[in-house]
Parts: structure tokens; C-alpha cells; sequence
């Protein structure tokens, strides 16, 4: 008898039915693989499994029994854990007290027992191999080191039923390693999980069983030794997606600078020269915590630095905000969509025309909402947002829909240099290719692209030059055939000679030796 | 709402399913606002005889105004997820010093604007520190609240500036096509208000500062620039509320004003607004300060005792906000 | 306070604390006094307490820290600021409640009749109204000078068979808070025939509200602030009786009595004021 | 907290690095507010010769002890993320009904707990609405601000209540190892409020729910349960500050408390905790209080005018924030 399993599962939002009929069953010391487009329903299944969302009918049974998971609380009860697809952390408080939010042991007068939460945190950290401070609170963390303290929290309860909703999105392969091998042991203790991946060859990997949603409904179950990729992509989308990645063109003359930063992050010795030219993608590859994501925000002025001489076009510019970059034509797509990309209170529609409102005038300044909607609603289609319509809330949409609303923001403003950091975070393969095939049109238009990704195939298989962050630096610039995986890895993880200016270098340098 | 639409096609481009005009009157923020207002009418009239002669009415709208006009800048203001305590204390001083101005010779006209002036760079002050020194808008406006009081203290000594030329009456007596001239300065506050909310691009950033200043930021918008413009508006909608004020009373009163800001803020979130800022609407808060206009009324004609308003006002603030709530968590 | 002292007049420091200074009134009584002491080449420092008891009861501790030889205190409330007077007593400084009693050890009290001035008021309009009619009061902030006001009003009212007072609201002695509720009230009772306000800062918003309401109302207050007389004798005018207080009288008296009892002299306990009844025939000779 | 046992391991894991004392010191929410006390502490003290004496100090203290202990239920609500603005008329209701039960006869302990109970029933109706209605505190508490205000009033009819029994002065004038009731008091208060927050789980859902509700409560915490518990809290610290001015001013005011939410909130700000929840230090509020009430002592010892004290005050506030901003925006 299966460990867990759901039957009939249906779930409708307002205007959205999310699941139809869906089951899935799971057995002990197994790990099987949930996969779907975006806003198949996989998140809205595993909430339903955690007591989250109710489901409209359907059951869950663990050990053969019917379980009615009114909360969270109830289902960790029953031994259910889930690391969930958008943080649940606290800012404000610690890795230790996120950790065991709603669990701290106490003593007699009832007072937390600090000592003892520090203690099974580091041993938890131990087993799972990660190097994290206890007592700093978690927004010093970057997002990766909360990803792990996230798994972290969700371990701590011994759950039988493990659920990983997307875990590795924000890591670099070799933290999926280490990701991978916590769940291979987990695996050998009996425990059933469930894994939600857009990674295909991580599929392949840890997985043992797959079954695959389409658009709210359940399409099949595979033995993924039975399988393949595209076999299972065409279950997903319901056609052929042969060759994610658009044909390799001639990369444009190099010489055709658009872009020439020189930035000296505060608190660094080095001043990093970054250039870009006409019609290039020019990738940001490194470990996390390398840099890059702050590079691209001095780069459009929103983040301090102690040094920034920026040339567009030839032309010496200075840009105090991302306003100014705006206007010179450099746009940031942030690495953190609920946090630096969406204005969830809006509609899709409002989110995607929110930097380029000017256009809609006529006559100024008054903007004509007729306009206004069918450019968005084109925009949308672009990027094939899945959403009831234009007007519909985007804190209600799938996490990679959410993603490509913010896509679809820049799309038509008319920018000459796009920063992607983490475009294809948590969106799925057709989607994926999409987009890939969207940043080659918008380079056939001129536009010259900075493509930050924590995906080495995305890197190497997009990229016209490559520039390698190591410790906030530029170390490495690579174009051609030189572009590859393990050239990359060699000068992200080489352990260089900077001046260390804080001790949490020095603890990161040793995580990449050791990663090497 | 239309389920079967969203399951149509899977493959070809995702349809764009447009909402019904009944279901866009239910889910826009003014629907519940009104409910509890309508609720509140229709109450009052029945245990007054009075309360709907048109007289009353015109009563109603006019004590409503001054709320009713402030509670304008204070939407914006918490709209972008900000709020502005110190619109009563600056509306007394725009007004003081409109008064003072007339009542030392100077023409009606530049007195007014002047006065305008005034607020709207009080407000560019407030404005200032929180968009630039970035300092929380709840203490930045909490002190400049006591600035404003005690600045027109000083500058009239404690005694209200009487004398004003007759003209200046219009204001706050005079009449428009029969209407009474507040309630047609408020009508007029609140069309601008709402044109600049809904139709131009400043509106739209209004919301989006309140719904994610960061991302507003990231995406290119010049956030300070637009937070310095929303506290200016509050500036210039308290003074134009001491405009009215003063006119009406025909004298500078350095004192008027006190617990406005909560009344204000009372109207902006009866009017259906999130206090953390990003939804909200203009109407809904003309709903709201009309509201508290017409308890304040209508509790005066039953006669009920002050000391028992107090009570009977907070019960039915509560009652309108449970009906309307979930909207606002 | 029983011991004599033997600064001289211009070494001595005069404090006073107000229960409000935003008020023609108090701002009078608060120049005057200003007067009084650079008269006698005193230092004087004031606080006020805008009707906070207990920011009161903390200005006359300050006060007393900053050592001042004489204490003027007009109490926001007469129960209150009993500890305000015991930590002034046990610095051997000199009391006298002004305006309003004060509970406690104090040397001396200086005060408007406030029963009278109601009564008083109240009494002249019954007379006005002919001895019938509707009559509503528009109260105030709920302190005893103003209580008692509204008592006297309500006994000289009831002296007359046929008035009926019907109805009573708070104004908050703000002057746009009165006009709205005097609107309101004239809105519920249309043969409204007279309103009695606590005060002249309620008078004068309540004046705007009938005088634009066109109504015949007689309007009946107590003070004397100069914008009210000033109002009182314009043709036809609804405002018929003020029952005027002498703030600045009011305030030297307080003054002269405290420096005796400062010097040891002898002195009375206490100087009640009596209140003038201004109407329209005498309002050209009165003024603060 | 116990940094021993964590940094015990140093060699088997790669990185348990501690902060330095004064890295933790500086980083601290209370560092900033305590700087802005400091300075303004000098200050006053080199203007004022009477300010350092230790009568006068301790003055200070007993008068910011009112406000001092309100701060600490207003810094529980908004440490969640919400506000109370009802502490002031809570504060007289509380007052009044003890001094009332005096009055009537019954014995002061009786009358304490029936005022303190009170104080947290009135709290609870606030967290009931805000946590199991779902309403915004801020127009809830506005709401029974009115409510309490309105009862305090009827119940006494307007009059104070006075008559107490002379033993009920303890609280308000008497003294504990030679320092005075109401400082030691606020300091109980400070301390259990300190425990509570940092020692035991329920303070870590304090901060918890301000950080983010939503994770809050799908971590599986009863969030209703202790925001209801919070504002309870809130009622009942109101109820003792009740207490404590009953006592001192031995009378029932049924009026006392107006714009008490404010200062209150001031000195939750000041003391360097974010408004929109989540961050901020008890201690810090203790410090933002006692910056008000130096604030309020200096100038008057200064004999600033009474106007200009309020343009002084709100200068000063604004600098303070100014210093410390950046850590609250
Ligand atoms: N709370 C909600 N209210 C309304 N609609 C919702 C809600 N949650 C999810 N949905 C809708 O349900 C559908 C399924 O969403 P879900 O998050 O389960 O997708 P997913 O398969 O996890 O996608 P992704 O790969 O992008 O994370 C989507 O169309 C989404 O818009
Ligand atoms: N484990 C960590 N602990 C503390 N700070 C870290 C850690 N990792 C990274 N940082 C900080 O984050 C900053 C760089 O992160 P940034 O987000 O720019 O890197 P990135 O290469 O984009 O990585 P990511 O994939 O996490 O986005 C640096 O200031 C670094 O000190
Ligand atoms: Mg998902
Ligand atoms: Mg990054």
C-alpha cells in the first residue's frame, strides 16, 4: 500500500479551476516527481496535500486512512512537511527561531530553551552540509542560503511525507548535489517525497516515479527509467518541443560597444569593467552569492557603490536610480519577482504597462485604457501568460506565470540593454524556450542583452560571451568555444587572492574549495 | 464568474475572459463602502423626520466637506501606503494665515494663494522627509503636526483673526447653480482627484508605490519624486479645506482642526482602502467622509446625548467596516 | 507656604499654568497677568495644558523645579490637580487656583461665579423669550466651571413654566464644531427659540449657524471675548446675553493675593468675581 | 541568548562566526535611539542647570511613566504589524471605573482587578475584530477609541470621581526602596514585557506575525489566537497607566488620555521599532518614552513658550528620526 496517496483531487479558484479528478500516489522511500506547465496545479495539489487549501472534493489518504487537513499545523501532524515554492520565512528573525517557528522547546516557566534550538540547528546544518550562521536573521541570507534553511525547517519536523516544491530554482548545481544527496538518504529512511522541478535532467537524476499534470488534470504516471525527456515534455505541453535553445548565429561584432561599466562595488578594491555590445547576450555566470545580482543593480543605479562611470553609446551618463537608467534605455528584470518585480495588488494588465504608461496617453496625460488593454493583453500572449484575463489579480496567478507578466513588462519599452537576472526561474521547459527564443528576437533587433543565470546549459547555450563572477569580481570573460560548463566552473570556484574585507569571504571561499 | 472559459482551449493563446458589469460593481472597492452607507440612510431617515428635507441634506454634505476635502490628500497619501497625521493642524495654519493676510489689507485673491501656497509647501516638507531622508510617514507627520499647531499659535497669539473683507464669505456661504459653494469645491476636489487617480500615469504610481515601493523603484519610477507630489496634495487639500473653513467661520481659528487626521483617516478606510496602501478608491472615501457626515447629523437631530454619540458613532463605524471587511485585512 | 519670604518684587518668578492658551479668554487673563508682573519687574513662565490633567499636573512639577516663588494655577480640573498643589505646598511655594477651584492645600481662589453666570444668562433670555419657547444648551467639554454653568442655565430655565429646554449637544467650545451642531440642532428642532452656549468660542459658531439658517433664535453665552460683544451689538443680532467674566481682573487679584501670602501679609481665601450681564444696551461699554 | 553552545563546534563545521560585542551593539534597534537620547539628554542638561538634579530626574521619570507604560501594549500591536489607538480613553475608562468601585465602597484590590480586567476585556473586543473579524486595527481601535471615550463619560456622568481612599495613593505617590511607585512600575512592566518577548515563544509570533503574517500562519501558528492575545495585552497596559494616573491624581478622569495614542506611538518610533511591524526593541520604547518626557521637562524648564514648545519638540523628533532613519523606512 502506497505511503501516501491523493484520489479525485479537484480544486477551483474564482474564475480558475486549478485541478480536475487529480491522483497521485506515493510509497515509502520514494521520491516521485510532480511535473507540469506553469499553473498546471502541481503547487495548488501540494497545498491541498498540506492542509493549505481545501479541496472542493477528493481525498487524501496516508497509510491507507482518510485525512482531513483543515491547517498546516494539522498535516505536520500527520507527519506531511513541505518547503514551499515562495519563501515562508521570516525576515526579522532568525535561521534558528525561523526554524523552529511554532515548535520551540520550552522549559518549565515556559521560557524558549535557545541553547537547545542552537544546538539541533547546527546539527541539522551538519547533516545536511551547509554552512550557515544560526543566529543571523534571514534577510542577511542570500537566496540560496534561505532555500537551504527552508529545506532545513521542513527536515526538522522528521516528516514521512516530504514535499519539494521546486527546491532547487534558486541553487547552483552544486548545492542541487548537495540537495540531492540530503534526499538520497532521506530516500533510504523510508521517507515518500514529492518533487517539483522544471529541470528535466534532475528529474532523471533522483526520481523514481513521475507523473505529469496538464492544465488542472492528471495525464499519467511513468516509471522514469521507462522514459525520456521529450517524451515527457510532449506529455506536458501536449506537442513536440525538440531544441530549447534557438540556432547559434554568428555573434555580432564584438566591437560594437553599447555599454562600458567601469563599477567599484563599496567596501571592494577592484574596479570590475564590464562592456556590452550591439545585439549580444552577454551572460553573468558564477556560484551564488558571487555577485552578480549586485553588479546588475549598480549597473542601473540601485545599489551603492563606491565607483561608477558608465558610457552608453560612447556617451559618459550618469545614473543615480534605475529612473535614469530607465531613461537612457537600461532595464533591470530583478531576480526577485515577488519582491522586486510584481506590485501584486495589480492586475496583470497594470503590471506590464506600469513603465511604459506614456504611451497609452491621448490625449496627455491622460491614458486610454482601451489601449492600454490591447497592448497588454498582446504583450500577454506574447509570453503566453496562463490567467483568466488582463484584469485578473497577479498575486493569483502560478508562480512562472507571475514571472513572465514581468517578461512581458519590458518587452515593448523600447530599452537598448535588458539585465535578465534569473529570467527563467520556476517556468517551464515550453515556456522556457519561449523566452530563449524572445531574447534572440529582441538581439536580432538591436537590443543587446546581460543574461544572469545560475543554469550552465542556459549560459552555454545562449550566451555570445561570458563573464565569470567570483567574490564580487569579474574574473574571467569568456567567448566562443571557450564557453563551456567546465571552464566556467573552474574560474567560479578557483579560490582567488582578494583582500578579504569580511570574515563571511573567508567562510565562502572555504565552501567553494570544498565544493571543487 | 465563468469557470467553464478557463478551461477552453489549452494549446492556442489563453483567452481574456473581461469581467461582467455586475461582478466589476461587486468587486469594485466603492460596492461595500456604499452598502454601509446606503445602510446608514436609509436608518436615519426613518427615525428622523427631518433628516431627509433637502435643507438637511444640504447640511449633511456641507459639514461633510471639510472631512470630506482633507480625507483627498490623506487617500493619496495612504494609497502609496504612507498616511499624513498633520493635515488638521496645517489646514488651521493655511487658514490662519489666509486670515491674518486679508485682515492686514492684503487682497482676498493673493491672501488665498498664499495660503494655498502655504500648505502645499508644508505638505513638500512631509513629503521631503519621507521620500528623500526616508523617514516612516507616521513620525514625520506626527512632528510636523505639532510644528503646524504651534506655528499658528505664534503667529496669532492664541486669538483667532476676525475682520475679514465680505467678499471673502463666498467660500464658505456662497452658492454655485443653487448649490452651497463647499460642497461644490468639494465636488471639484474630488473630480480632479479621481481623474488624476484613474486616468493619468501619476495616479497609477500612486497605487503602485503602495503596492510594492520596490518594485516600483526597479521598474524605473522616479518613487521620491512621486511621494514628494502625493504629500504636497495633502498640503494643498488641507488648505483648501482651511479655505472653506475660514470663510465659513469668517475668522482664522489656529486651533480648528484638532482630530481631524483621524476623522480623515476614519473616511479613507471606511471608503474601502487598504491602510497598507495599493487599493483603494477616491469614491469610496467621498463615501466614507459623507458617512461620518451623516452620523454626525443624524445622531444630533435623534438627540441623542454626546456622551452616548461617542458610542453609538464607534458601533456603527465598526458595523460598516465588519460588512465591508476581508476587503480591507 | 505660611512662612514669610523676603525676596524683593523684581527677583521673584511667577508661574502660572493655563488649562488652555488657545482661547481669547485665557490669552487675556495670560497678558494681563504679563502686565501685573513687569509691572513689578517680575519674571513670569506659563504653560499650557490644552485640558490635559495630567501634562498639567507635569508643567507645574517642571515649574516648581525651575524654581518659581509663586504659583498661579488655573486647573483644567479642580480634582486632578490636587498633587499638583501638594508638591507646590511642600515647596513652600504659594498657591491660588484661578478661575476654577483647586482641590487641596491652596492659599486662595480667584473665580468667576460660574452657577451665576449660567443663571444669569440663562434668566435674561427666559425673560427675552417672553417665558416660553424650545430652548437647547450647547455644552462643553465636561469640566466643572462649564458644568455648573449648565446647571444655573437649567435653574433659571426652569423658572419659567413655558420653556422647555429640548435638547443638548456638545460643541466641544470649538468654534466649528459648535456651527455644525447648532445647524444640526436647528435642522431638528425648526421653532427652536433659544440656545444657551457654555461659552463665546460655542457663541460665535453657533451665531454663524443661525444666522444663516435665518431663523429667529435668541443666543445666550457666557464670557465676554471681545468678537462676541462685538457681535452682540450689530442690529437684529441673535446674541442677547453674555454673562462676562473680568479675566484680567480676574487674574491682578489672584496676583496681589498670592505676593501677600508670599510676604506672610495678611490675606483672604478667597475672591469670588462677580460676573456683569452684557446685552446689547451695554455692550458698547464693556471690554476685557 | 546563549552564544557559548554555538560557538562551541568551531572546527567541524566551517562558519559559526559571532558578531563583535560592539558590532552587536551598533546593530542593535536600540542603538540609534539611544544615541538620539544621549544627545538630547547633553543638551538639555547644559541649557538647564535644574535639569541633572536628581529630583528633577527623577521627575522625569514619573512623568514619562504614564505614556511609558501605554508604549509598552502599543509596542506589542505594532511589533505585529497593527496599532491601538484606543489606549488613551482605555486608560480613563479603566481609571475611572476603579475609582468609581472606590468611591462606592469597595475595597481598592477588588476595584483594581475590576479595572484592570476591564482593560484587558476592552483589548480583547479590539483583537477579537482584528484578528477573528479580520478588520484593520487602525480603524477598529479608532472605533472603540470612541467607544471607551463615550463610556468613561457616561459613567461619570462628565464629573470626576473623586473620594478615594487614602491607601490608593500608593500607586500614583508612593515609593519602593526610596524610588517612586509609578517608575517602579513602568520598569515591571518593562521587564516582563522584556521576557516575554525575547524568552518566550509567544513574543517570537510577535515578531513573527509583523514580519509576515501570511508565512506566519501557514508555519502552522495560531495567528487569531495571539494577535487577540496582543491586543488584550495592549488593553491591559492601558488599564495599569489607568491605574497608575488614578492613583497620582487620585480621581477618576473620565477625560484624561486625549492624544495619548499618539505620544505613545512617537515613542514606539523613536525607540527605533518599523511601523509596519516585524522590527523593534521593548527597550527601545522605553528609551523613546523617556525622550519624550525629557523633551517635555527641558523646554519647560528652559520656560520655552508654550507654542514654540510644540515646534521645538516636533524639530527634535524629526532630527532624532532623521539620525536613525534608514533602519525604520
Ligand atoms: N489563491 C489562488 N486564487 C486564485 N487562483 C489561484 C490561486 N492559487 C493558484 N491559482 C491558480 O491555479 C492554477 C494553478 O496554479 P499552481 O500554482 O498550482 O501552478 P503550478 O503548477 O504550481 O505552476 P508553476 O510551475 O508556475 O509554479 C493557476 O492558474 C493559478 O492562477
Ligand atoms: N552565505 C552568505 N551569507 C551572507 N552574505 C552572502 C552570502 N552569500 C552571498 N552573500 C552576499 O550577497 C551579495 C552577493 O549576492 P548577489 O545576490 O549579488 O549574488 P548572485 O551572484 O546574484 O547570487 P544569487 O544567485 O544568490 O543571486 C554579497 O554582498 C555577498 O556578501
Ligand atoms: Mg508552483
Ligand atoms: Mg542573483
Amino acid at each position: 500500500m502506497a505511503l501516501l496517496s491523493l484520489e479525485g483531487v479537484s480544486k477551483s479558484f474564482p474564475g480558475v479551476r486549478a485541478l480536475h479528478d487529480v491522483s497521485l500516489s506515493v510509497e515509502a522511500g520514494e521520491i516521485h516527481a510532480l511535473l507540469g506547465e506553469n499553473g498546471a496545479g502541481k503547487s495548488t495539489l501540494m497545498k491541498i496535500l498540506c492542509g493549505i487549501h481545501q479541496p472542493d472534493s477528493g481525498e487524501i489518504l496516508i497509510d491507507g486512512h482518510a485525512q482531513h487537513f483543515s491547517s498546516y499545523r494539522r498535516a505536520c501532524a500527520a507527519g506531511v512537511g513541505i518547503v514551499f515554492q515562495e519563501f515562508s520565512l521570516i525576515p526579522g528573525l532568525s535561521v534558528v527561531d525561523n526554524i523552529f517557528l511554532g515548535r520551540e522547546p520550552r522549559n518549565a516557566l515556559g521560557l524558549i530553551r535557545h541553547g537547545e534550538m542552537v544546538d539541533k540547528a547546527c546539527a541539522l546544518f551538519e547533516r545536511l552540509g551547509i554552512d550557515i550562521d544560526p543566529l543571523i536573521h534571514v534577510h542577511h541570507l542570500s537566496v540560496a542560503d534561505q532555500q537551504f534553511v527552508e529545506i532545513a525547517k521542513a527536515l526538522s519536523l522528521n516528516a514521512r511525507v516530504l514535499v519539494l516544491d521546486e527546491p532547487t530554482a534558486p541553487l547552483t548545481p552544486t548545492e542541487v548535489e548537495r540537495l540531492f544527496a540530503i534526499m538520497r538518504q532521506l530516500r533510504d529512511q523510508g521517507v515518500a517525497m514529492v518533487f517539483i522541478s522544471h529541470h528535466m535532467e534532475e528529474i532523471f537524476e533522483i526520481c523514481d516515479r513521475v507523473t505529469v499534470l496538464r492544465d488542472g488534470e492528471y495525464v499519467t504516471t511513468l516509471n522514469v527509467a521507462d522514459t525520456d525527456a521529450g517524451a515527457l515534455v510532449e506529455q506536458m505541453v501536449g506537442r513536440r518541443v525538440d531544441n530549447i535553445f534557438p540556432e547559434r548565429q554568428t555573434p555580432p561584432p564584438a566591437d560594437d560597444i553599447v555599454l562600458d561599466a567601469r563599477i567599484r562595488m563599496a567596501g571592494r578594491k577592484h574596479t570590475d569593467h564590464i562592456q556590452l555590445a550591439r545585439g549580444e547576450i552577454l551572460g553573468f555566470a558564477g556560484l551564488v552569492g558571487s555577485g552578480r545580482s549586485e553588479m546588475a543593480l549598480a549597473m542601473i543605479g540601485a545599489h551603492p557603490v563606491a565607483e561608477r562611470h558608465m558610457r552608453l553609446e560612447g556617451e559618459a551618463v550618469t545614473l543615480k536610480s534605475p529612473a535614469d537608467a530607465l531613461r537612457r534605455g537600461i532595464g533591470l528584470l530583478p531576480e526577485n519577482r515577488k519582491q522586486q518585480g510584481l506590485i501584486l495588488p495589480f492586475t496583470c494588465a497594470d503590471n506590464i504597462s506600469i513603465n511604459h504608461l506614456e504611451r497609452f496617453q491621448s490625449p496627455a496625460p491622460f491614458i486610454s485604457r482601451r489601449r492600454e488593454q490591447a497592448a497588454t493583453e498582446t504583450l500577454m500572449d506574447r509570453v503566453r501568460v496562463k490567467a483568466p484575463g488582463s484584469d485578473t489579480v497577479v498575486g493569483t496567478l502560478s508562480g512562472g506565470n507571475q514571472q513572465k507578466v514581468v517578461i512581458a513588462r519590458w518587452l515593448e519599452r523600447g530599452c537598448r540593454v535588458l539585465i535578465f537576472d534569473e529570467p527563467t526561474r520556476g517556468i517551464d521547459v515550453g515556456a522556457k524556450s519561449e523566452i530563449y527564443a524572445l531574447m534572440k528576437t529582441l538581439t536580432a533587433q538591436g537590443i543587446s542583452i546581460v543574461m544572469i543565470s545560475s543554469e550552465l546549459p542556459e549560459i552555454t547555450g545562449l550566451c555570445d560571451r561570458v563573464l565569470v563572477f567570483n567574490h564580487g569580481h569579474v574574473v574571467a570573460t569568456l567567448a566562443g568555444d571557450e564557453i563551456k560548463a567546465s571552464t566556467i566552473m573552474t574560474h567560479a570556484t578557483r579560490q582567488i587572492s582578494l583582500d578579504h574585507p569580511t570574515g563571511a569571504t573567508d567562510d565562502a571561499a572555504a565552501t567553494m574549495e570544498h565544493a571543487s | 464568474m465563468n469557470t467553464s472559459a478557463s478551461t477552453s482551449d489549452v494549446n492556442s493563446k489563453p483567452r481574456r475572459q473581461r469581467r461582467s458589469r455586475w461582478s466589476r460593481l461587486v468587486h469594485s472597492p466603492v460596492f461595500f463602502p456604499l452598502l454601509g452607507f446606503i445602510a446608514v440612510f436609509i436608518v436615519m431617515a426613518l427615525v428622523n423626520d427631518n433628516f431627509l428635507l433637502p435643507n438637511n441634506l444640504s447640511n449633511v454634505a456641507r459639514q461633510g466637506a471639510i472631512i470630506g476635502i482633507i480625507a483627498v490628500g490623506m487617500s493619496f497619501a495612504i494609497f502609496t501606503g504612507g498616511i499624513d497625521l498633520s493635515v488638521g493642524p496645517v489646514m488651521a495654519l493655511s487658514g490662519t494665515i489666509m486670515a491674518g493676510l486679508m485682515a492686514g489689507g492684503w487682497p482676498p485673491t493673493v491672501a488665498v494663494i498664499v495660503g494655498l501656497l502655504l500648505g502645499m509647501a508644508f505638505g513638500a516638507f512631509n513629503g521631503a522627509c519621507v521620500a528623500f531622508a526616508r523617514m516612516p510617514p507616521i513620525i514625520v507627520t506626527l512632528a510636523t503636526m505639532g510644528i503646524a499647531r504651534g506655528l499658528g499659535l505664534i503667529y496669532t497669539g492664541g486669538y483667532p483673526i476676525s475682520g475679514l473683507p465680505a467678499g471673502f464669505a463666498f467660500f464658505g456661504r456662497g452658492e454655485v447653480l443653487g448649490i452651497q459653494a463647499p460642497i461644490v469645491i468639494m465636488l471639484l476636489v474630488y473630480l480632479v482627484a479621481y481623474v488624476v487617480l484613474h486616468h493619468t500615469a501619476f495616479g497609477r504610481y500612486v497605487y503602485a508605490i503602495g503596492g510594492n515601493e520596490e518594485a516600483t523603484r526597479l521598474t524605473g519610477i522616479r518613487v521620491p519624486r512621486f511621494k514628494l507630489m502625493v504629500y504636497t496634495i495633502s498640503g494643498l487639500t488641507a488648505a483648501i479645506a482651511g479655505l472653506v473653513i475660514t470663510s465659513r467661520l469668517m475668522s482664522g481659528q489656529p486651533n480648528a482642526g484638532t482630530g481631524f487626521e483621524l476623522d480623515a483617516i476614519a473616511a479613507v478606510v471606511l471608503g474601502g482602502a487598504a491602510i497598507a496602501g495599493g487599493r483603494g478608491a477616491i469614491l469610496g472615501t467621498l463615501v466614507g467622509a459623507m458617512l461620518l457626515a451623516i452620523l454626525n447629523n443624524g445622531l444630533n437631530l435623534m438627540g441623542v446625548s454626546p456622551y452616548l454619540q461617542d458610542v453609538v458613532k464607534g458601533g456603527i463605524i465598526l458595523l460598516a467596516i465588519y460588512i465591508g471587511r476581508g476587503r480591507n485585512a | 507656604a505660611d512662612k514669610a519670604h523676603d525676596k524683593p518684587d523684581d527677583e521673584l518668578v511667577i508661574g502660572m499654568s493655563f488649562q488652555e492658551l488657545n482661547n481669547v479668554y485665557f490669552v487675556t487673563m495670560q497678558r494681563a497677568l504679563q502686565e501685573a508682573a513687569n509691572d513689578m519687574g517680575a519674571s513670569l513662565v506659563f504653560t499650557d495644558a490644552r485640558h490635559d490633567i495630567s501634562k498639567q499636573i507635569n508643567d507645574v512639577e517642571d515649574m516648581l523645579q525651575r524654581g518659581i516663588d509663586i504659583l498661579l494655577l488655573n486647573p483644567t480640573d479642580s480634582v486632578g490637580i490636587q498633587s499638583a498643589v501638594l508638591s507646590a505646598h511642600d515647596a513652600g511655594v504659594p498657591v491660588v487656583a484661578v478661575d476654577a477651584q483647586a482641590e487641596g492645600p491652596i492659599d486662595g481662589f480667584v473665580g468667576s461665579k460660574n452657577f451665576d453666570a449660567g443663571y444669569k444668562a440663562c434668566h435674561y433670555m427666559g425673560e427675552q423669550l417672553d417665558g416660553k419657547g424650545k430652548v437647547a444648551i450647547l455644552d462643553g467639554i465636561p469640566v466643572v466651571p462649564i458644568l455648573q454653568r449648565v446647571e444655573g442655565c437649567e435653574k433659571a430655565l426652569g423658572e419659567f413654566d413655558g420653556i422647555e429646554v429640548v435638547d443638548k449637544q456638545n460643541g466641544h467650545q470649538e468654534r466649528s464644531t459648535a456651527m455644525n451642531v447648532t445647524e444640526n440642532m436647528l435642522q431638528a428642532h425648526p421653532d427652536l427659540a433659544g440656545i444657551f452656549s457654555v461659552n463665546d468660542v460655542g457663541s460665535l459658531g453657533a451665531l454663524v449657524a443661525i444666522q444663516s439658517s435665518g431663523n429667529d433664535v435668541k443666543l445666550a453665552s457666557v464670557d465676554g471675548n471681545p468678537e462676541a460683544v462685538k457681535a452682540m451689538q450689530q442690529p437684529n443680532s441673535p446674541l442677547i446675553a453674555i454673562a462676562a467674566q473680568h479675566p484680567a481682573t480676574m487674574v491682578t487679584q489672584a496676583l496681589e493675593l498670592a505676593v501677600k501670602k508670599y510676604r506672610g501679609e495678611d490675606s483672604p481665601k478667597e475672591i469670588p468675581i462677580d460676573v456683569t450681564l452684557v446685552t446689547a444696551d451695554n455692550a458698547g461699554d464693556f471690554h476685557w
